[in-house]
């Protein structure tokens, strides 16, 4: 169904679509918003902005959802084992890690190798959440055993830390580091060590407005959607 | 003054305990339009009582009935609330509402019966002009002298116009001008008032000018009572006695004669035999720097031990054999030169010494 | 200190006492552990913007919703935490130490976890949610009430602890006192007892006010964040975070503000008069 | 409601009252507002798994760490906190409500914010914290008494506000009688006016040691999240919820039991005194 | 009875304002070893006094000194805080501290002053065996009756053995037995006592019996004071006069005829023209059925407003046209048969009527 200009197909829908997105998805939804509602006059999105996890257990908690874009496949598996996703989860864009640093980076961090440095401040996100599985990953890749200060429960809180020049360094998204608009600097991580972060979503099986919800999912991965998405840093699935 | 049936009164005849220690038996009937002053030495008992019958504290045992309807009756499992009987409480720390004003404290209770605002403030301030509080409806009671407070409080009690007056202790905070002036108003509010009014008090002048009949109530039990010239002529405590200032010893008699301690007195009486109390009254006993002649029998010499001057008159307290208090004229007083330790001659009528058959109760106490 | 006028309050004959210096002193530096940081706020608000930041649908709508549900929070505290308060202080029945435990959990338990034993509770999978909402279809999360049940179950326990302390210190003969002069307990409750534990009642909807202007995680994982519906300031300064942190940092400056002024003119009105 | 015994404390031949049933009524649902979610939590629990779940270093630093910090916080807040509670209500100096106000700040900003207000002002590059570094090397982020800063911050507001709340109730003329026993300042505030306020200083203890030991916000954004240096409860119990919901329901079992524990103890030594 | 310069006594001047309406103006000075009584009505400014010299309030200008110490002088700057002043205090309610037992109470300010606390405890049992508190040690004060409260605070007072002694109505919650016996121990104690001392008190006699002197203040002023006989037998307010029990008359004298009001009193004393205060006791006024014969010059015929059984003695308040007030025997009550309206004849002798030349100040009050 990608490719297919969504503008003209879905004219006929009517009412709420309530969306529930992880909080890293948070400006490139807002205008996937706009653009749906444009296309749909009769329907009005509702995004539910949070962490992955807690919107995973507000959808297990029978949350009258309509959609789920999650940052990482974990919370989407937990929530399609328990029965609540109609049809199958599909990846809509990737994700790639950088490392993050202050503006100026007056540390002179270069690389992966720099997180060995015991006089650095090291932020990484904590091991059981998605950015911080993945950077451990690229760090094990690359051979280096981190010296870490502070695993960060969310990338949110890791940025924050950087911004304000706490921390020297760390391993975010590289749309989070777009997304400080020139607070916090980009080092890119060589292809051979990145990991490739997925994003699903899915129409739940309790979608209180399941035709609204499987347009939202098909805008998404249409043309339109995928443009919108990449102009904040993610990847396209084909890409 | 309208007296009515007893049933018509307050029946208090209830048991209850304090802590571990204290123990009241209470046993007290007032007939309405009478007023009973409870009097009893510190911790007898009294503010208790008043806790009790107000349905503050919790009877054990018996019954408190008031105007026919029954308070309190723990065997029937009758527990009226403090708010469903009509009584009116002075309390003995007054326990003015420190948020409210003097006006709102007095009017407290119209209000909370129901009356409105305006027309409950306008008795209270009729009330605190009548006690001599006009002025001072504003303030609150932490801005009030203790005198002050206390007549609030008075006020507050009697606003309400209750079935029952209590009255702990109302009048001690006042001075003498006001003590006699709220006297005089509680002596003719009480003779209006047609229900039974039950007054505490450490003042015997209080108690005798206010009463009908006075009980007194020592360490939980009430050891005597009867009308205020019963208590003051025949008291049969030493606590009762030193209420009527009167002097009293318990002695064992034998045809005319009491053995007081290992003292002897004559009696005029000759009909009673064991155990007496006698009493004497101050004045009855004469002072004199030598032996006195003539008629009085009972005479001793004995050692000034206090010296009491109370203006017109003067208290004497003697020593052994037996201590004794007598009251003699001021200028009696300075015509004899009496003085602290200096030895003088006592001499006491029998026809002037009380006699009253002893009772087990009274003289174990 | 010299701004320190060395006098107490109202009574003109009172004392005037110089406090204790070290006294000063601990209270000085207790004062700088709220002081420092509110500076560090101020030191970082986009002056410039804010006019343009502030004036969005979002804080508006955002701002209205906390208003609503944070004082909707504290008048259900007090409908239901005053008596928990004062059965708490005044009853005597087993279990009454876990009872008092219990108020303390939501203080204890990470707002966000006490939001997941929320949705346990009463989602729509919830052991009490379920059956609710097949009886009458009502639906907690994602509403509005179930924000104001978030915020309560977080800030009552401040209502709870500080009025049930007061009860206990209170002397009860002013009650009894209050009953023989024929007012009911419900006349006493409301004319004598609540009036008189006045200060600390006030100090405790001061804090759950707050508390409930302030609850964000508990609100975000029970009730979700859906401008207009559940969205509340500090979860718009959550969104504000993963966009642009001067919205956010000009958001909780909005609430730092409106929280002041109310403070503030509460007190000039009312607890001044106390 | 049976199993309420009707009889008030203490002294015996108090009246027995019955409470009124609508108050009670509102009391029990006042209850149920902490015990509904809190058996919600318990139908979670992983019952059979817990043994296994807990025995982890991560989860023995992290109670080790709570506790130290929670409990220093509280220390903390006692000594500066009382202090300020005690300014506020016995002194008069221009812009005393706003201090008033300023010390409801931390209930009002969202944790997060508030942390990262902290970080403005003591954080490496903050205000303060910069200065501060270099003239001492001190960092307070990541550390260990960054935890205790971040506790403090959030969790002091609570005793201050009871604290004040119950000095202003208190009749001040037994501090007088105090003095004119002989009796210094501090020897009145230890011995008179501190027991005299006794129910409410333990309820300020009791909120304030209950909310150090919950925080979670500020603590993160502050002190960062290091098992054994910064990592407490809740971080832990946040992190676990990312993954593991069975994790997250048994260490936040964990912290109700202890904090309950706590509570229970300190009140039967020690409140019941009162 | 040591009594020193006084210097090294209490001097007390100064002023001060409570409220916007009630001002102090007090001038007092009492030498070490001796007890000045403070009486007057409620309101007047007694508690006041207390709390000022005790340094619990501030004064506005004037002076006070203890023992050659200034302890406030506010146009010097100086104001000692109140723990540094050696000043005990009984408060009129007590203030008991309520979390603490009675010996902790008692034992207070000795521990405030450095006694180990098994000594403050020793020290403090002693006192409360004293005061016949024995046994109430472990009691919290809210468990006391009243009686027992305030001697609790008479022990808390006595026990830091000040160097001067504040006693705001030290025994009005006592019983009659208690109070004479702690009129008793606190006469002996302020014998013992090297200090000054202060004592305030509705009672007359007790303030007659305990102090050397008696200062009267009413409305915040001192409007009289001198020895108890002086007070007693020329008061010169309404006030002082109630407290000595007697008749104050305000009236113009000419050549021994004293105009009160519209009626005329003959004196016996010719040589004071113009104001007068007239007393006459209660005593010297006879009370007759019919116009008395002989001596009395002024006798006039009367109605009964009050009768008031005291006892042994009766007094009578009689109206127009002057209410006076006097006192008969109980015997003679009874022979003449008084009743309450009845009309009767007053008799007072001219030599019994005393006469003192009226100053602005007294007469204008
Ligand atoms: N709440 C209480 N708990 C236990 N015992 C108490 C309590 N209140 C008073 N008592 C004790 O009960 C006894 C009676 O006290 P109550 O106050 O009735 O005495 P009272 O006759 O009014 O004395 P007073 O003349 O001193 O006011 C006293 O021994 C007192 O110590
Ligand atoms: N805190 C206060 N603020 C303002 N006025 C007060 C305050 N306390 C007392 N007053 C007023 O000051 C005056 C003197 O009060 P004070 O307590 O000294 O009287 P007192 O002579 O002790 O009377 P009493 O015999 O009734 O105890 C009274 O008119 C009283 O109403
Ligand atoms: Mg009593
Ligand atoms: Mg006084």
């Amino acid at each position: 169904s990608v490719g297919v200009d969504a503008s003209t197909s879905a004219t006929d829908l009517q009412g709420e679509v309530l969306v529930s997105a992880a909080a890293s998805l948070t400006d490139a939804f807002g205008e996937i918003e706009s653009a749906f509602e444009e296309a749909n006059a009769g329907v009005e999105v509702i995004l539910n902005l949070g962490a992955s996890s807690a919107l995973r257990e507000q959808i297990l908690e029978g949350a009258p959802t309509d959609v789920f874009a999650s940052a990482d496949t974990s919370n989407m598996d937990q929530v399609a084992e328990a029965g609540e996703v109609a049809g199958q989860a599909e990846i809509f864009v990737t994700n790639l890690l950088q490392i993050a640093v202050p503006a100026g980076n007056e540390a002179g961090v270069t690389g992966l190798d720099d997180f060995a440095h015991e006089d650095l401040l090291i932020g990484l996100c904590a091991e059981d959440v998605p950015c911080g599985e993945f950077g451990r990953q690229a760090l094990a890749g690359a051979g280096v055993t981190p010296a870490i200060d502070t695993n960060e429960p969310d990338v949110r809180a890791l940025l924050t830390k950087i911004e304000a020049g706490e921390l020297d360094a760390g391993i975010t998204y590289v749309t989070d580091v777009l997304s400080t608009e020139g607070t916090v600097d980009g080092i890119d991580i060589p292809a051979e060590d990145n990991v490739v972060a997925e994003y699903p979503i899915a129409v739940l099986a309790g979608a209180p407005n399941p035709d609204a919800a499987a347009s939202f999912v098909e805008f998404v991965l249409s043309d339109q959607g995928q443009a919108i998405l990449t102009g904040y840093g993610f990847h396209r699935l084909d890409d | 003054m309208v007296e009515g049936p007893l049933g018509e009164g307050l029946e208090a005849r209830f048991e209850l305990h304090r802590g571990d220690e204290f123990r009241l038996e209470l046993d007290l009937a007032i007939p309405p339009g009478r007023t009973v002053a409870l009097l009893g030495p510190n911790g007898a008992g009294k503010s208790t009582a008043v806790a009790a019958i107000a349905g503050l504290l919790q009877i054990e045992s018996g019954r408190i009935g008031l105007a026919g309807v029954t308070l309190d009756d723990p065997g029937a499992g009758i527990n009226l609330p403090p708010e469903s009987r009509k009584v009116g409480v002075v309390f003995q720390d007054y326990l003015l509402f420190p948020h409210l004003t003097v006006a709102e404290n007095v009017a407290f209770g119209l209000r909370s019966r129901g009356m409105s605002r305006s027309n409950s403030l306008a008795r209270a301030a009729d009330w605190l002009t009548r006690l001599d509080l006009a002025g001072l409806e504003k303030r609150k009671p932490a801005l009030l002298s203790g005198g002050q407070a206390q007549r609030v409080a008075l006020a507050r009690a009697l606003v309400t116009e209750p079935d029952l007056l209590l009255l702990d202790e109302p009048l001690s905070a006042l001075d003498v001008t006001t003590r006699s002036e709220m006297r005089r108003v509680l002596d003719r509010h009480l003779k209006e008032f047609p229900g039974p009014r039950l007054v505490i008090t450490h003042d015997p002048v209080e108690a005798f000018l206010l009463a009908d009949e006075v009980h007194i109530i020592e360490k939980g039990v009430v050891t005597q009572w009867g009308t205020p010239d019963e208590i003051r002529l025949r008291p049969r405590t030493p606590y009762a006695a030193d209420l009527a200032g009167s002097n009293l010893l318990f002695g064992r008699a034998t045809a005319g004669l009491a053995q007081v301690g290992s003292h002897h007195i004559h009696l005029a009486e000759h009909g009673i035999d064991g155990d007496v109390l006698l009493t004497i009254r101050p004045s009855a006993i004469s002072l004199h720097r030598r032996p006195p002649e003539g008629s009085p029998r009972n005479m001793w010499e004995t050692t000034i031990e206090l010296i009491e001057d109370l203006g017109e008159r003067t208290r004497v307290r003697t020593g052994a054999p037996l201590p004794l208090t007598a009251e003699v004229t001021a200028e009696a007083s300075t015509a004899l030169g009496l003085a602290e330790g200096e030895s003088v001659w006592l001499a006491i009528k029998a026809t002037e010494i009380g006699v009253e058959p002893g009772d087990g109760r009274t003289s174990s106490s | 200190m010299g701004f320190i006028a060395l006098t107490t309050e109202r009574r003109e004959a009172e004392r005037a006492r110089r406090p204790p210096v070290l006294l000063v002193v601990l209270g000085v530096l207790g004062l700088a552990v709220f002081a420092v940081p509110f500076i560090g706020l101020l030191s970082r608000v986009p002056w410039t913007d804010l006019p343009e930041l502030l004036s969005s649908d979002l804080v508006t709508d955002a701002l209205r919703l906390s208003m609503v549900t944070s004082l909707t929070a504290t008048l259900v505290a007090v409908l239901i935490g005053v008596p928990l308060a004062w059965i708490l202080a005044r009853l005597e029945f087993p279990g009454r130490s876990l009872v008092r435990g219990l108020v303390t959990l939501p203080l204890v338990l990470p707002p966000v976890v006490g939001g997941a034993a929320l949705l346990f509770a009463l989602g729509r999978r919830g052991l009490i949610g379920e059956p609710l909402n097949q009886a009458t279809g009502l639906l907690l999360p994602f509403s509005t009430s179930g924000v104001v049940l978030a915020n309560t179950f977080v800030a009552m326990p401040f209502l709870v602890i500080t009025v049930e302390g007061a009860l206990r210190n209170l002397d009860r003969r002013y009650e009894g006192a209050a009953s023989s002069l024929g007012a009911g307990q419900w006349t006493v409750l409301r004319r004598i007892t609540l009036p008189m534990i006045g200060p600390s009642l006030v100090a405790g909807l001061v804090l759950t006010w707050a508390r409930a202007l302030g609850e964000f995680g508990a609100t975000i994982t029970f009730a979700g964040n859906l401008q207009g519906r559940t969205q509340t300031l500090p979860l718009a300064v959550f969104v504000a975070l993963e966009s642009d942190r001067d919205v956010a940092v000009a958001l909780s400056l909005v609430m730092v503000v409106v929280s002041l002024a109310v403070l503030v003119a509460l007190r000039e009105r009312w607890w001044k008069a106390l």
